[in-house]
């Protein structure tokens, strides 16, 4: 009797267990990283990393395939941007997406880049128009907030994108939130939820080292 | 009642008495939150410090007497002696303790309404010079604060920055989810719930920067919702701050939308 | 009560029913799978709109029939169906089987009325919820040790924060009442068994499926909104928040069937002679929460369905834009919250007070003024719920009212420290493990009770709503009160219930590294909340990483102690069963100690009478002196 | 497992103690019920004082057509008074039979009380997203609905016991039916002039 009370004590342990790691596990994972290239130039003294991403409509792979996205060069959505302390992040964002509109205004200003401007194809812009915004790249702490503009029906390209390029200094070593502040988390209530409250697709970390 | 269980008590009762008034000296003048940086942070930190310095001597009381019952008696475990002598019931000591507890407690609750209501209420005389209160609009949305100043045309702000010498009318709403403006420092603590006007009035004290927090579970980045400075400055510097941030918001100005206390967000997926 | 003349033509024992009956627990889980996939189906036929990743009528429906194919399985519709056709109802031989006479281990498997074996059941039920969200506070504290997300990302955190609270109020909403209430009201008060015994075990079979839904959330994305699930955050949340409103609603459910149960059973159950004045005081605990359970888990439930309607089928309840408020969520859910919280506390003072005696070999001072006590705050409890809201912008007139209403709640408060103290003054004290825990649990509560002064006073609370020091103050209450009161009552009633001890030398030093843990870990998160540190956050100031390194390490070693309980209790109570035990170890004059030990299957053999109340321990009168051999009249008619 | 002892030793509780424990059992469920109706009667006068957005009662949103909803509240009072007048037939004649008739009749005028809901609910001409008037009408219907649907079957199980005269019918189980329908009746009449004239 009692080894068989024992034995079922003994499986009781190992399916506690497991539920604990696989909990643990499920709690630990994070989405892939992004990171800088350094490049030989820089502005005021400090050295110039370059970022790319690509901003979709629609993810293709990974668990939320229908889900906007940032995606990084080898196309999974990830939103980890590793960068070496107190340099400039030069940013290309190549946006996808058709607009959706900006739920607050005030985020259709460029802030917190050097020059409070962007680049996009290439002409300086300092505000876009809040209801042409797809998308922005914001990160509170820094101050810095750029909107994405969306791309119109009849614009040509293969795929047809805006291009915008914007630096911005980056102070010391630390973990800075980043986000998107368009509700594009389309189906969920006031467009924020999905995607916009789940890291790799429209929320990530500036991780800065 | 035996000589040793006597001075027994007479110790505990002077330890009580000095560590209840040791315990109320240093609260006295320990630094006790909100702090006085505004008006209303001063008359919160004063009642909280009213309750703890009343919290103390009670809390050793009961404690004292807890541990004065059990050490002194105790017994060893197993000796199972017959009951002692049972204390029947005392309905004496019963009504006083019931009254005292009952004034002590409402007591509090009236001071705490006073407090309250000296607080809400906008002091019309209090303030030397312009005393209309400036408004300043807190607005939430899905993780950060933005500010609009409606005197200074309506521009927007991501920092708040405010005057030390007038009062303050915080009207705080959110765009979407139920958030939570809390000004520690200020001691003002607000929900801004979407579709809905929250004002609060205080007036600035002490200049100096002072954080800002969402303390209503609004998503993911609730915990990164802070913003490390916030500003109480001198009239001269808001003033100037002010003009700076308008010529910055010029090119968003003619989209924001006119101000107003509350904005009615399109749900997204449900009908506007 | 003696056998009756039994009123319906006896037949031949209704070997279908029972045999259903023997596969118990495994034709639950079948039924649960099967009850899974036809909601899947059945709401994948409907509504195709997909609102966060997957539609909610389908997970809804899919969940909810899971929980009522699990109930179907174990065998809970057999006698209602039955009785639909009209068919012969179950005969004393069937009765008997359901009360689990003869049966060994495997009546604990099955569906079984007996009140001993559900709260045997309960005490495992609750042990389970208890590490579970042991599991996710050691995770949350171990987050917390960084003062920047370190090893857990947000949304994940969230869902951490959100399961490790709604796990504990699982646990906290019958931890006593569960296994203690279950297993001794019905033996207290002379009867054989609760007035529905089905129903009892139904309040305990949707606890697992209520438990397992919710951990199934995780699978869905979690849920961010913590056990408050407040509105529009609610209504945005992806799947896993369905899963959190079926496991509550049925929580709801089952709060509400065991209040009703247990108010039944003490009114009309009752030996006669048993008057209410001579009920013992953990009788007077659990009939007063019943009351607090029946009335408020209804709100809850309603609730609950409100935000389902909300968000499947797109109603604007709680969304401001299209005509709702999200005040509407935050009144009625802490119309239920404020009461549910004392439901936690209740039946731990009676448990306390239920102890007091035995150990201190003296009856309990002010018995009627204990018992108008915890009636105070059962009553008041109805009427404080705003104080939660005092910030929220609602109605600023009415804060004075809900301040004056949650001030004066701490007055009967003050009365059951009042009898404890009046029962411990000069008496004879007996060291023994449980009463250390009632000991520790008069000191937390007593912080718990003053903290809470603090936050009913509105100014006061505008610098401390919603920061650590709110969650001190109800970890002081519920950990610091319910679970230190569960652990002392559970050692103090294994005896009985299993007829082993637990070590007694093991068991003292567990309760030192327990109480000294638990109150190095919360003392400093009150003094981080006072600080200005907010809840459920992720990143906070970093010059509190101090405090916050302090807290969670002697959270851990809190941790490690209830740890090494469990492992007293399954080594003492499974592994190496102790020498037989005297049938009292403490001595005690309550009738559930007189009876022979296992309790047999219906309690009494005849009913006992001549009642009084358990605590005499001066005069040495018995509780109830057992009855004629000639069975009085059967069933409780009180005189 | 070891063979049932030959005299089961279950003890049948007291029927006086068992049609107590029923009665009061029951009406303990209609207080926990009533907090429930509270609950929804809160949450519809709270939405329409606040009328948020102006969407309490957006334009075209009318109340629902007054005969339907007078036809389900007849047959809700009529399948009562059936079970009412078989409730008190049978305490003052406990032995009679003549109860189960009026059972059938109050059974089956519950049965069309129900379809009639539920055909007002699919006829109310209003959709989910139109306001919060409608929203909390529609699942205050839902929620009375199953109500009667729980009446219904409350009342089969009456009948049934009693046709196959396996469990013949006590005061105690009808009483408690009784009141059950009464409440139920009570809280639909206060519903219809709720949402019929205080829109």
């Amino acid at each position: 009797m009692r080894l068989r009370v024992s034995f079922l004590g003994l499986a009781l342990i190992i399916v506690g267990a497991g539920i604990a790691l696989f909990v643990t596990l499920y709690l630990i994972k994070t989405p892939p990283a992004v990171t800088a290239s350094t490049t030989s130039n820089s502005v005021e003294g400090l050295p110039v990393v370059n970022v790319t991403l690509t901003v979709v409509a629609a993810a293709g792979t990974g668990p939320h395939p229908n889900w906007v996205a940032y995606l990084n060069d080898n196309g999974d959505p990830s939103t980890y941007i590793h960068a070496p302390a107190n340099s400039v992040i030069h940013m290309t964002l190549n946006q996808q997406d058709t607009p959706t509109g900006l739920r607050n205004e005030y985020f259709g200003l460029v802030r917190g880049t050097i020059g409070d401007s962007m680049k996009v194809n290439g002409k300086t812009m300092q505000a876009i128009d809040p209801t042409l915004a797809a998308h922005t790249f914001t990160i509170p702490d820094l101050g810095v907030s750029v909107p994405l503009l969306g791309v119109d029906a009849n614009q040509q390209g293969n795929p047809p994108q805006n291009v915008v390029e914007f630096d911005f200094k980056v102070p010391g070593p630390g973990l800075y939130r980043w986000q998107c502040f368009v509700p594009c988390g389309a189906g969920t209530l006031y467009g924020n939820g999905g995607p916009m409250q789940t890291l790799g697709y429209m929320a990530g970390e500036l991780v800065v080292s | 009642m035996p000589q040793r269980r006597r001075n027994l008590i007479n110790i505990i009762a002077a330890t009580w008495v000095l560590l209840a008034a040791a315990g109320d000296i240093a609260l006295n003048s320990l630094p006790l939150p909100p702090g006085s940086a505004t008006d209303i942070a001063g008359s919160e930190t004063q009642l909280i410090r009213i309750l703890a310095m009343m919290a103390w001597p009670i809390f050793l009381a009961v404690v004292a007497g807890l541990v004065f019952t059990l050490w002194v008696n105790r017994v060893a475990p197993a000796a199972a002696e017959p009951g002692a002598a049972a204390l029947r019931g005392n309905s004496r000591l019963q009504t006083t303790w019931i009254a005292s507890s009952t004034t002590i407690v409402l007591g509090l609750a009236v001071f705490g309404t006073i407090t309250l209501a000296n607080d809400t209420t906008v002091p019309a005389v209090a303030h030397a010079e312009p005393n209309t209160p400036l408004e300043v609009q807190v607005i939430a949305q899905q993780w950060y604060f933005t500010y609009r100043y409606p005197s200074f045309g309506g521009f927007e702000s991501a920092h708040l920055v405010i005057p030390a010498d007038r009062e303050i009318e915080f009207h705080v709403t959110s765009l979407d989810v139920t958030h939570s403006f809390w000004f520690f420092a200020a001691g003002v603590k607000a929900d801004a719930v979407p579709v809905h006007d929250n004002s609060v009035d205080m007036q600035p004290l002490k200049i100096g920067t002072y954080r800002i927090e969402c303390s209503e579970l609004c998503g993911i980045w609730h915990g990164s919702m802070s913003d490390d400075n916030a500003q109480i400055v001198s009239a001269g510097d808001f003033t100037t701050w002010a003009q700076q941030q308008q010529q910055l918001d010029a090119p968003i100005m003619k989209y924001l939308p006119p101000y107003s206390h509350t904005y009615v967000p399109a749900p997204g997926v449900y009908g506007s | 009560m003696d056998a009756v003349a039994v009123s319906y033509p006896p037949a031949a024992p209704s070997s279908l029913s029972r045999t259903l009956h023997k596969w118990g627990l495994l034709l639950g889980v079948i039924g649960a799978v099967l009850g899974f996939l036809l909601g899947y189906f059945l709401g994948g036929l409907g509504f195709t709109d997909t609102n966060s990743n997957g539609s909610n009528i389908q997970i809804l429906l899919a969940y909810s029939l899971s929980a009522v194919g699990f109930l179907a399985g174990m065998g809970f519709f057999n006698r209602l169906i039955g009785s639909l056709l009209g068919r012969r109802p179950p005969t004393p031989a069937d009765e008997a089987f359901l009360h689990g006479e003869g049966a060994g281990l495997s009546r604990y498997f099955r569906l079984t009325v007996d009140h001993k074996v559900i709260g045997m059941q309960y005490v495992v039920m609750i042990l389970f919820f208890l590490f579970a969200g042991g599991l996710g506070a050691m995770l949350i504290r171990g987050e917390l040790l960084s003062s920047q997300p370190s090893y857990v990302t947000p949304e994940s955190y969230l869902t951490l924060v959100g399961l490790h609270s709604v796990i504990m109020i699982f646990m906290a909403s019958a931890a006593i009442i569960g296994p203690l209430g279950n297993y001794f009201v019905p033996i207290m008060i002379g009867s054989r068994n609760m007035a529905f015994p089905r129903l009892e075990a139904l309040t305990f079979w949707l606890l697992p499926p209520a438990g397992l839904i919710l951990l199934s959330s995780v699978l869905l994305g979690g849920f961010p909104t913590g056990w408050t699930g407040y509105a529009p955050l609610a209504d945005q949340s992806v799947l896993g928040m369905d899963a959190y409103l079926v496991a509550f609603g049925l929580i709801g459910l089952s709060i509400m069937l065991s209040g009703l149960n247990m108010i039944t059973t003490v009114i009309t159950m009752r030996a006669p002679g048993l008057r209410f004045t001579k009920l013992p005081i953990f009788v007077w605990g659990v009939f007063i929460t019943s009351w607090l359970g029946l009335l408020a888990a209804p709100v809850l439930a309603s609730v609950i369905l409100m935000e389902v309607f909300d968000r499947t089928f797109r109603a604007a309840l709680f969304v401001p834009a299209g005509g709702g408020t999200p005040y509407l969520w935050e009144n009625l859910f802490w119309f239920f919250g404020h009461p549910e919280v004392y439901i936690f506390i209740i039946p731990a003072f009676g448990l306390i007070m239920e102890m007091l005696p035995v150990f201190t070999r003296r009856p309990l001072w002010g018995y009627r003024v204990a018992v108008g006590g915890m009636l105070g705050v059962g009553v008041l409890s109805f009427f404080v719920w705003q104080h939660h809201l005092f910030v929220s912008g609602i109605a600023p007139a009415l804060r004075p009212f809900y301040m004056f209403s949650t001030e004066a709640i701490s007055v009967p408060t003050g009365i059951i420290f009042l009898v404890a103290l009046g029962t411990l003054w000069r008496a004879r004290t007996r060291f023994t493990v449980p009463m250390l825990f009632v000991g520790a649990f008069l000191f937390n509560f007593l912080i718990g009770g003053i903290t809470g002064v603090f936050l009913s006073d509105v100014p006061a609370d505008f610098s401390l709503h919603a920061s650590y020091f709110v969650q001190a103050h109800f970890h002081y209450t519920i950990m610091g009160g319910e679970v230190f009161a569960l652990v002392g009552g559970l050692t103090y009633y294994l005896p009985k219930m299993t007829g082993r001890k637990l070590n007694e030398r093991a068991g003292r030093r567990q309760f030192w590294v327990m109480f000294i843990a638990f109150n190095a870990t919360f003392l400093c998160l009150l003094a981080v909340g006072m600080l200005g540190m907010t809840r459920r956050v992720i990143s906070y100031q970093p010059e509190l990483q101090g405090l916050n390194i302090a807290a969670s390490i002697s959270a851990f070693v809190l941790g490690a102690s209830l740890l090494f309980w469990l492992g007293m209790i399954i080594w003492s109570l499974i592994l190496r069963p102790a020498l037989a035990t005297q049938k009292n170890p403490w001595e005690s004059l309550g009738i559930e100690w007189q009876l022979p030990t296992p309790v047999p299957t219906y309690n009494f053999d005849t009913v006992p009478v001549a009642w009084s109340l358990p605590y005499e321990y001066d005069t040495g009168q018995p509780a109830a002196v057992p009855g004629r051999t000639q069975p009085a009249l059967a069933g409780g008619t009180p005189t | 497992m070891t063979t049932l002892p030959q005299t089961p030793a279950f003890h049948e509780p007291d029927p006086v103690v068992r049609s107590r424990s029923l009665i009061l059992g029951s009406r303990l469920m209609l207080g926990a019920n009533l907090t429930a109706q509270l609950s929804f009667l809160f949450a519809y006068l709270y939405l329409r004082a606040n009328n948020n957005n102006g969407m309490w009662h957006p334009d075209g949103v009318g109340p629902p057509p007054i005969g339907l909803a007078v036809a389900v509240l007849l047959l809700q009072v009529a399948a009562f008074a059936a079970v009412w007048a078989a409730s008190s037939a049978l305490t003052r004649k406990p032995g009679a039979s003549a109860f189960v008739r009026l059972l059938e009749v109050g059974m089956v005028l519950g049965a069309a009380c129900l379809a009639f809901r539920l055909f007002q609910i699919t006829h109310l001409g209003w959709t989910a997203a139109q306001g919060t008037y409608v929203d909390v009408s529609i699942l205050w219907f839902f929620f009375l609905a199953a109500q009667v649907f729980i009446g219904i079957l409350w009342l089969i199980k009456l009948l049934s016991g009693q046709l196959r005269r396996t469990v013949l019918v006590t005061v105690a189980d009808l009483r408690s039916a009784a009141e059950y329908w009464a409440f139920v009746t009570v809280v639909s009449f206060m519903v219809f002039l709720l949402v019929q004239y205080v829109t």
